[in-house]
């Protein structure tokens, strides 16, 4: 289970920047890059996964005295929804970028954004 | 000490607040902002002196109250201190120099400029994997704001483009991460290092993509298209920070994922730098675009530092010291730069002239350049000594040669841009100086002296700021307000008050520079006298060039006659740069100069074996195999300044070029010390074998060659002061030929040529700049029969000219006399053919000098010149005299050095009976050689005066023409390709292949440099590609190695 | 151009495979744990006696890698202050608002009933984040959710940016004043046991988290609603 | 029990992958909007696959942010790119190659 | 080898027998060259009639500083040229001023009077002038070049630059010569003389036809007269020197009479067979038939 989760993380991920690598609109550009964004915290909570344990929330089934036996590893989680949120947060800004890039020339083609170059 | 956790609670801190303050508030959260960053630098800079002046040990920051790896950790050690402090100094100049568009653009860019700022802090100060991941993207996401900054539209595009690339670099940063704790079971970094067995063997995939991700971050080649973008249209005071903050702040990332990885992935720092640092300042060669050169600069430096990085094991505790060095001197010398581009209207380099108008900013932007091309004093300067020694001592030569090689090509460009500087055409619009945007520029210049002060006071060598003469030199910067000939008047006494305190000390060979040097240089000074006003720029530069001479003589170690060689060379650069038209021969000048520059560091190098320095004398130590190879370098350094043939083509111009006063000093003076450098060569490594082949062998057909070749080409010259220049070739190579004949007489020829190539260059070249001067053209065509207008000009050419040939009775004579019993002990015949050759061939140029320009006809826009300045004629006098002394008493100069040589070729000495000089195969009286001459010729010339008593003086052509002059005298003065039938039978030899090599070789480089950087399409999905392409064949590279 | 495509395909599959190389070895390589780490472990161990949070991932969200947090918070925060930078990047101040279509009476009443609920349903997401899944961020983004519907119903209707502003410096200077106070009174930055621990399982225990995270909810809200209203006031061209 | 969830795992996963691939134009040349919205549903199935991987609270997030924000985001600015082209000016560049 | 105020009049004597000798030398090979041109030539003493002739005249014009000073840098230059190197060999009172320096002396000083007549031309401000010395310093470079060879060779040969120890070193009977133990080099150096002797096929650079229009009729009256006493004492100074490195020098004035004769003779032989180069054809001819037997014979001691 683990590794089809994990293998469908980096599948994810290939995707996405094969995605952002042959659509040339900026907007599926960012669509592709927050694709891969999904399939790398797929990777992440599948690499702190353990088989048969669950949450890392104490209750009454799980207590604390028990919990490291029980619990799967809490750290990449928290990971994980730290790298969402950035990840959202750069994705909102590209999105403002590409608002402005279609104001200036009224195109999302990205091949037209190269009056810096050399 | 405040805890360094508070640079980053001031700055959040003070970010959130800015919410509080109403839109119109803009002055109030401005201040605000300052304040934080005030707070923020004097964090950093309490720490830093903690660390410096108490010496403290690195404290460990604990957050939330538990200990590592279970909560963040930060560090604050001394590299963190003064990281930190480079990047929040930056961040406040920057702000500084950014208030109108703070101002404009309210409270969120501030903000924005306030956590860009604690991001790279974070990024130091952090020991936690994954947080540095948030500050790098907090940093990265700062950074795509801060783009915005700029008026230009473009920066839009570029800041889109950074993005695609940075979250493709975090994706890979991410999986890295993950899987490094996966197999450490931690996140923090040191505790990665320790557990870190699988991560330390070089194949680990997870800690490659980590180092990769990190890496992406410092622009490595060729995935860093993005980032030129960014350079070329953010505004430069972000630029400063992108170059300078953020550059030191990822490359200690970078250390401390190496600290992770352990030695094993050493190689690929080193590789990814190298590559970077070279590809870089290739493809700036084409750069017109100021911002686009700077970043492609940066990019190259910051490679440069990683390849350092990936050095460490055998840097030792040299490690901070170097990587530093060139880190500190990168990081000011651009962000100054950047500043300095923002007070420039427009964007192309030559637009950069409007510095002329401030003396001040061009002296910002010499230091700024020599900082990054690692001149001294700066830090660059110690830092690259440092690096070559261990390198060429661990046997890495090949990275050596590469760096030295990108370094020579970033000279190239940075000191092609300072020349457009001084000569191209002020453009319309004036530098826009407003003291806030001045003062991080003139910070960035304090700061950088002060760096030099430091290095120099940590190098563990002589702090060259404490030394007298560059002091004294340096002193003229101080003194520019003043008119030009109390400076000079100063000048001149402190070079002879130098050399009455000093000249004790020199041994009698080095007495006879020192002489030249100290004496002669201020008898060059006297024509100096005749230029007027402040004359800005001039005796700060020529005073390096003596200061750098001085110091060269009196190095004993290794280190201190390098650094005298750099700091000549640069001193020479200005001087010669400051001629008319001198701009491309400058350039090639500096060129070549710090080529040899290089080679001569690679040869000290190689020869200290790791050590940090070593006695100039104990180069007689070194054995095979090392021994020929040293010798090779060094001599191959000297002679690019003795400009022997094949090195020479800089010469003819920047010695034609030069004005009036500088063209004796480079020619007359500077020349000498690529002899002294070689004397000192051979005296301490004597002959060498390599492959069998006999060095000075080689050393001798380089003369001969020289001599011939430079003898030639003088003349098919039309300009006076090339044709000298051309000369100057041909006698450096006599004097290399003698040194490389390896006996007694054949160095007393040599010190013999350097002693008459000093008064008689000199005198020539103050004879013709002089005469130049008057007719407004150095071409020789252009005068003719200036002989009674200019009759000391004339003498002073005539003397010089027989001087010059060797005829008797004049000094001349007296090289060629020890040239021929020199060769007569030596074993070697056949390079002695070419100088046979060569020596007669002298007598057509110097014939043409004189007739052309004094003899002939006069022409007609000349009839009302007068004779050269008072100042001009004045050395040319005193020159004059001393050739005559030195003509009829030798022995005044040599003798003692005849007997000091004894110590290094104890045969073959001459014998100084009364006034005759004799040698084991011959023998020379030059009194009675005088005596004898002049009473010939004098009553030879006094009976012709008496029976002609009473001739008047005639118009030319009174007799051929009848009294009727042809109409124009352009016609019939036979000037112009004089020696035409020569140039049909020997002209072929003087084809320019060395001047078709070089540029053949430049445009090379040029042309591909052209082409590559259209990698760089423009396109931000090109981009991505580069980024892929860029991880996918390190990778293979890496594995497959 | 199709054939520079296919190309451009081609290249990209190329490049891929070779990463896809570098993550298929990862992934074979890949053993799972059959134990936690001694890091996990420690977190499992010691959550409950030091922090007091139910949640694990809360208490080392908020407490233990509470500095990772903040850093998210701000770029949260430069997010949208740079989404503000953006769109008026280039621009002169006060041109005139566009005209959009009016929209439906449903969407305008629905809107202003659900409103209040859907925050109200994110500041409970956040003010539990110590006990169960959720937390600030998601109650937070919940709470956008809400902002966005108001957004919708009324697409002229300016959100106080003096309000939102406000409330994204209170929540971020106040989530900074506990931390220090935590490195004031405890033991360091962002140490949330200024308060007391309580009882684990109550919604009043785990020190200052609950407090803390309300501040990050507060604050992640604040911040997707100035961007979404950064974005929805963008004026015509 | 087991088998069961990787059987749904298999098929979560399947699913994440074809709208994926949708999503980028791999699978039919869908519009934009399709696409966003296929990256919603990458988004959303994986938080379903964080759930079962015992992860509610990224789940949770990813629901809520990943799925729900930024998928509004999207919209956000297509609709306003969209409003703007009133000219029917090319959009995606790709239609003009 | 010391200074001796006796020697000056001793060197004057020399100087006035070569003076002499010089004029009728003169005089009889172009006397021989007419004869060989089947006219008629001459008289022996025609010299001596132009010389006085021109000593006798005034001049009342001059051209400037220069103008005075190229003939008087040309008659010191050989002058001084006879002057340094021993006439006799084995002679106090034909040493000369032998004592003021060696061969390499005598080598350079021949410069010192060409160099100084290309000036007093120069003065005169006529193209042609400067256009025969233009050629003259050209031919001179290459055809120089064998002789250096040699004379580098012969020093080489007997270990030293003092003419009388190589003069001393041929002595001994005819097969001492240079001649005969260094064919090579003095071979070189013969070749070499050709050149330097004005005479065809090198004479283009006075090119009788239309350089003399240059400086010699500028030159007039007693600066004439100059020149016309260097004519009679440089060639056969010049031959001294040959003389005395290839030839074995002269022990008593017959011999040197003889040899000397002998030696100009060869440049006329040569003259009168051969057309005239240009420049560039001869600087080419010197460095393809001369030169190569100059570096041989350097190779070869």
């Amino acid at each position: 289970m683990v590794y089809i989760a994990m293998a469908t993380g980096f599948l994810l991920i290939l995707i996405g920047f094969y995605g952002a690598l042959t659509n040339r609109n900026l907007l599926r550009m960012i669509v592709a890059f927050s694709i891969a964004d999904t399939g790398i915290n797929l990777v992440i909570i599948s690499v702190g996964y353990l088989p048969g344990r669950t949450a890392p929330i104490l209750d009454t089934t799980v207590t604390a005295a028990a919990a490291a036996a029980r619990i799967i590893d809490p750290v990449p989680q928290a990971l994980v929804l730290t790298a969402i949120v950035i990840g959202v947060g750069v994705t909102a800004l590209m999105l403002a970028y590409t608002l402005k890039l279609y104001e200036k020339k009224r195109t999302l083609d990205i091949a037209k954004f190269t009056e810096l170059k050399w | 000490m405040v805890s360094a956790l508070y640079i980053l609670i001031a700055a959040l801190g003070a970010a959130f607040f800015l919410g509080f303050l109403k839109d119109g508030m803009r002055a109030t959260a401005y201040a605000l902002t300052l304040a934080a960053l005030v707070f923020m630098n004097f964090i950093s800079a309490g720490w830093v002196w903690v660390f410096v002046v108490d010496g403290a040990a690195p404290v460990e920051i604990l957050t939330s109250g538990f200990p590592p790896p279970f909560a963040i950790n930060l560090r604050m050690g001394l590299t963190e201190a003064a990281l930190t402090l480079l990047v929040n100094l930056s961040g406040l100049l920057s702000a500084l120099y950014l208030k109108d568009v703070l101002l404009a653009l309210g409270r969120r860019s501030m903000a924005v400029l306030l956590i860009a700022v604690m991001a790279l802090c974070g990024i130091i100060l952090t020991r936690d994997i994954f947080n540095l991941f948030v500050f790098f993207e907090l940093a990265a996401i700062a950074t795509a704001g801060l783009i915005l900054l700029s008026e230009d539209k473009r920066a839009l595009s570029a800041g889109f483009k950074y993005m695609i690339v940075a979250q493709a670099i975090s994706v890979l940063l991410l999986i890295g991460i993950i899987f490094s704790y996966h197999a450490t079971g931690t996140l923090n970094i040191d505790g990665m290092a320790e557990a870190s067995t699988e991560l330390k063997t070089g194949a680990s995939i997870a800690f490659f993509l980590m180092f990769i991700a990190v890496v992406a971050e410092l622009k490595p080649f060729p995935a860093n298209g993005w980032a030129l973008d960014i350079y070329e249209s953010a505004h430069p005071a972000f630029s400063a920070i992108f170059s300078a903050a953020s550059g030191a702040a990822f490359l200690f990332a970078a250390d401390k994922l190496l600290h992770i990885g352990g030695a094993a992935w050493f190689p690929l720092a080193t590789g990814i730098g190298i590559v970077t640092f070279v590809a870089a300042n290739l493809l700036a060669l084409p750069q017109t675009n100021d911002r686009r050169l700077l970043g492609y600069s940066s990019i190259a430096q910051t490679g440069l530092v990683l390849a350092v990085l990936g050095q460490q094991d055998i840097l030792g505790d040299r490690y901070l010291f170097v990587a530093g060095g060139l880190l500190f001197a990168h990081s000011i010398a651009k962000a100054g730069l950047y500043w300095l581009s923002g007070l420039i209207a427009g964007r192309e380099l030559p637009d950069w002239a409007a510095l002329r108008s401030r003396p001040l900013l061009i002296f910002a932007f010499v230091t700024f350049i020599a900082m990054l091309s690692g001149l001294p004093p700066f830090p660059g300067f110690y830092a690259k000594w440092e690096l070559a020694r261990l390198l060429a001592g661990e046997g890495r030569i090949a990275l050596l040669a590469l760096i030295l090689f990108g370094a020579l090509l970033e000279a190239g460009y940075l000191f092609r841009w300072f020349g457009y500087i001084i000569k191209r055409e002020q453009p319309a619009q004036r530098v826009a100086c407003t003291p806030h945007k001045l003062a991080p520029v003139i910070a960035a210049v304090v700061a950088g002296w002060a760096l030099g002060y430091l290095w120099g006071d940590l190098s563990g060598h002589a702090n060259l700021l404490l030394a007298v003469p560059l002091l004294f030199a340096l002193s003229f910067l101080l003194l520019e307000w003043l008119p030009a000939w109390i400076k000079n008047t100063l000048a001149i006494a402190g070079m002879v008050a130098f050399f009455v305190l000093t000249y004790a000390e020199y041994d009698p060979l080095r007495l006879i520079f020192s002489v030249i040097i100290l004496i002669g240089g201020p008898i060059i000074f006297l024509a100096s006298y005749h230029e007027h006003g402040r004359r800005i720029g001039f005796y700060p530069a020529a005073m390096l060039m003596y200061a750098g001479l001085t110091l060269l003589i009196r190095a004993n170690d290794s280190f201190g006659f390098f650094a005298a060689w750099e700091m000549l060379t640069v001193g020479s650069y200005f001087l010669i740069l400051r001629g008319k038209h001198s701009e491309p021969h400058a350039l090639s000048y500096i060129i070549f100069s710090l080529g040899g520059a290089f080679m001569i560091l690679a040869g000290f190098a190689l020869a200290a074996q790791g050590a940090p320095q070593f006695d100039l004398a104990s180069l007689s130590l070194l054995t095979q195999p090392l021994a020929p190879w040293v010798f090779i370098l060094l001599a191959l350094g000297f002679m690019t300044k003795t400009a022997a043939i094949g090195l020479h083509i800089w010469l003819p111009g920047a010695h034609g070029e030069a004005e009036t006063d500088v063209s004796p000093m480079v020619s007359g003076i500077l020349l000498k010390a690529g002899l002294f450098g070689l004397i000192v060569l051979l005296m301490t490594m004597g002959k060498q074998q390599l492959y069998g082949i006999e060095l000075t062998h080689v050393l001798l057909w380089i003369g001969a060659l020289s001599a011939l070749l430079g003898n030639l080409m003088a003349i098919f010259e039309e300009d006076a002061k090339r044709l000298l220049a051309y000369s100057s070739i041909g006698q450096m190579g006599y004097a290399v030929f003698g040194l490389a004949l390896m006996n007694h007489l054949g160095w007393l020829m040599a010190l013999m040529f350097v002693i008459n190539h000093y008064i008689y260059k000199s005198m020539l070249f103050l004879s013709a700049g002089g005469v130049a001067k008057r007719t407004g053209t150095r071409d020789m065509y252009r005068m003719g029969g200036l002989i009674t207008l200019m009759p000391l000009s004339f003498i002073a050419t005539l003397i010089g000219i027989i001087a010059v040939s060797g005829v008797p009775p004049l000094s001349g004579f007296g090289g060629r006399w020890i040239f021929y019993n020199a060769i007569l002990s030596s074993d070697v015949r056949l390079p002695m053919v070419i100088l046979f050759f060569a020596g007669p061939i002298a007598f057509l140029y110097l014939f043409r000098l004189i007739h052309t320009i004094f003899l002939g006809q006069l022409k007609d826009e000349h009839r009302k010149l007068k004779e050269a300045p008072f100042w001009i004629i004045l050395p040319q006098m005193i020159f004059v005299v001393l050739l005559l002394v030195f003509a009829v008493a030798p022995g005044l100069a040599l003798r003692r050095v005849d007997t000091y040589l004894n110590q290094f070729f104890p045969e073959g000495g001459l014998n100084w009976a009364g006034t005759t000089i004799s040698s084991n195969y011959g023998y020379w009286n030059p009194v009675a050689i005088m005596i004898t001459v002049c009473v010939i010729f004098g009553s030879l010339f006094a009976w012709l005066l008496f029976v002609n008593r009473k001739a008047q003086k005639v118009k030319q052509f009174n007799i051929v023409f009848a009294g009727e002059r042809p109409y124009r005298p352009e016609t019939t003065h036979f000037a112009w390709n004089f020696f035409a039938p020569y140039r049909k039978a020997l002209g072929f030899m003087v084809q320019p292949f060395v001047t078709r090599f070089w540029s053949g070789l430049t445009d090379l480089l040029h042309a591909a440099a052209d082409l590559s950087r259209r990698l760089y399409n423009g396109n931000g999905q090109t981009y991505a590609f580069h980024f892929i392409a860029f991880v996918v064949v390190v990778y293979f590279l890496w594995t497959g190695v | 151009m199709t054939g520079k495509n296919m190309i451009k395909r081609l290249l990209a599959l190329l490049l891929l495979a070779s990463i896809g190389a570098m993550f298929a070895s990862l992934l074979l390589a890949y053993v799972p744990d059959t134990d936690l780490n001694f890091t996990a472990r420690y977190y499992a161990e010691h959550t409950a006696a030091d922090i007091g949070a139910a949640n694990i991932v809360t208490a080392i969200i908020v407490t233990y890698r509470g500095l990772d947090t903040l850093g998210e918070v701000t770029v949260l925060f430069l997010a949208s202050g740079i989404v503000g930078l953006v769109l008026s990047f280039g621009r002169k101040q006060n041109t005139t608002l566009r005209n959009l279509v009016p929209v439906g009476e449903l969407l305008t009443t629905a809107s202003q009933y659900l409103a209040p609920i859907i925050m109200l349903l994110g500041v409970y997401v956040f003010v539990n984040g110590h006990l169960t899944p959720g937390g600030g961020f998601q109650g937070g983004a919940i709470i956008a959710s809400g902002m966005l519907l108001l957004l919708l119903s009324d697409p002229l209707k300016r959100f106080s940016h003096t309000l939102i502003a406000t409330v994204e410096s209170f929540s971020g200077v106040g989530y900074i004043a506990l931390g220090l106070v935590g490195l004031v009174l405890a033991g360091g930055f962002l140490d949330s046991r200024i308060l007391p621990n309580g009882v684990l399982g109550e919604l009043i225990s785990a020190g200052a988290i609950p407090l803390i995270y309300s501040l990050i909810g507060l604050k992640v809200g604040a911040e997707f609603s100035s961007m979404l209203t950064s974005l929805s006031e963008t004026e015509d061209l | 029990m087991s088998g069961l969830m990787t059987a749904m795992t298999a098929v979560l996963c399947i699913a994440m992958l074809v709208a994926a691939l949708v999503a980028i134009r791999v699978l039919g040349d869908k519009s934009l909007p399709i696409a966003i919205l296929a990256a919603g549903l990458v988004s959303l199935l994986a938080s379903v696959l964080f759930l079962i991987l015992a992860s509610p609270d990224v789940a949770m997030t990813e629901a809520a942010i990943g799925s729900g924000l930024s998928t509004f985001l999207f919209f956000f600015v297509l609709a306003r790119i969209r409003s703007w082209e009133k000219g029917e000016r090319e959009y995606d560049g790709e239609k003009h190659d | 080898m010391e200074f001796d105020w006796m020697k000056i009049p001793y060197a004057l004597l020399t100087l006035f027998i070569v003076v002499n000798y010089g004029f009728l030398l003169n005089a009889l090979i172009q006397k021989i060259a007419a004869r060989v041109g089947r006219r008629y030539g001459i008289p022996i003493w025609q010299n001596y009639v132009d010389l006085i002739k021109n000593y006798g005249l005034r001049s009342s014009i001059t051209h400037g500083a220069m103008f005075y000073l190229g003939p008087v840098f040309r008659l010191s230059g050989g002058v001084g040229l006879l002057l340094f190197v021993p006439a006799i060999y084995g002679s106090y009172m034909f040493s000369n001023l032998s004592f003021a320096g060696d061969l390499i002396l005598a080598l350079y000083f021949i410069f010192f009077g060409t160099l100084g007549m290309a000036l007093g031309a120069g003065e005169s401000g006529h193209p042609y002038a400067a256009i025969g010395v233009s050629r003259g310093l050209s031919q001179v470079t290459t055809s120089e070049l064998p002789l250096a060879l040699a004379v580098f060779s012969v020093a080489l040969q007997y270990q030293t630059l003092s003419v009388t120890e190589i003069v001393a070193a041929q002595q001994g009977g005819i097969l001492n010569w240079t001649l005969f133990t260094n064919p090579v080099a003095v071979a070189a150096a013969m070749l070499s003389f050709l050149g330097s002797m004005m005479r065809p096929p090198f004479d283009v650079v006075l090119a009788p036809q239309e350089i003399p229009i240059g400086p010699p009729t500028e030159y007039h009256s007693s600066y004439l007269a100059l020149m016309q006493t260097n004519r009679a004492i440089f060639p056969v100074a010049k031959i001294v020197i040959y003389m005395n490195l290839f030839f074995g020098g002269a022990s008593d004035w017959p011999t040197f009479f003889l040899k000397v004769f002998l030696i100009y003779l060869w440049s006329a032989f040569v003259g009168v067979v051969f057309p005239r180069f240009r420049v560039e054809q001869s600087i080419r001819w010197f460095l393809i038939w001369a030169v190569p037997l100059g570096i041989l014979s350097i190779l070869m001691v």
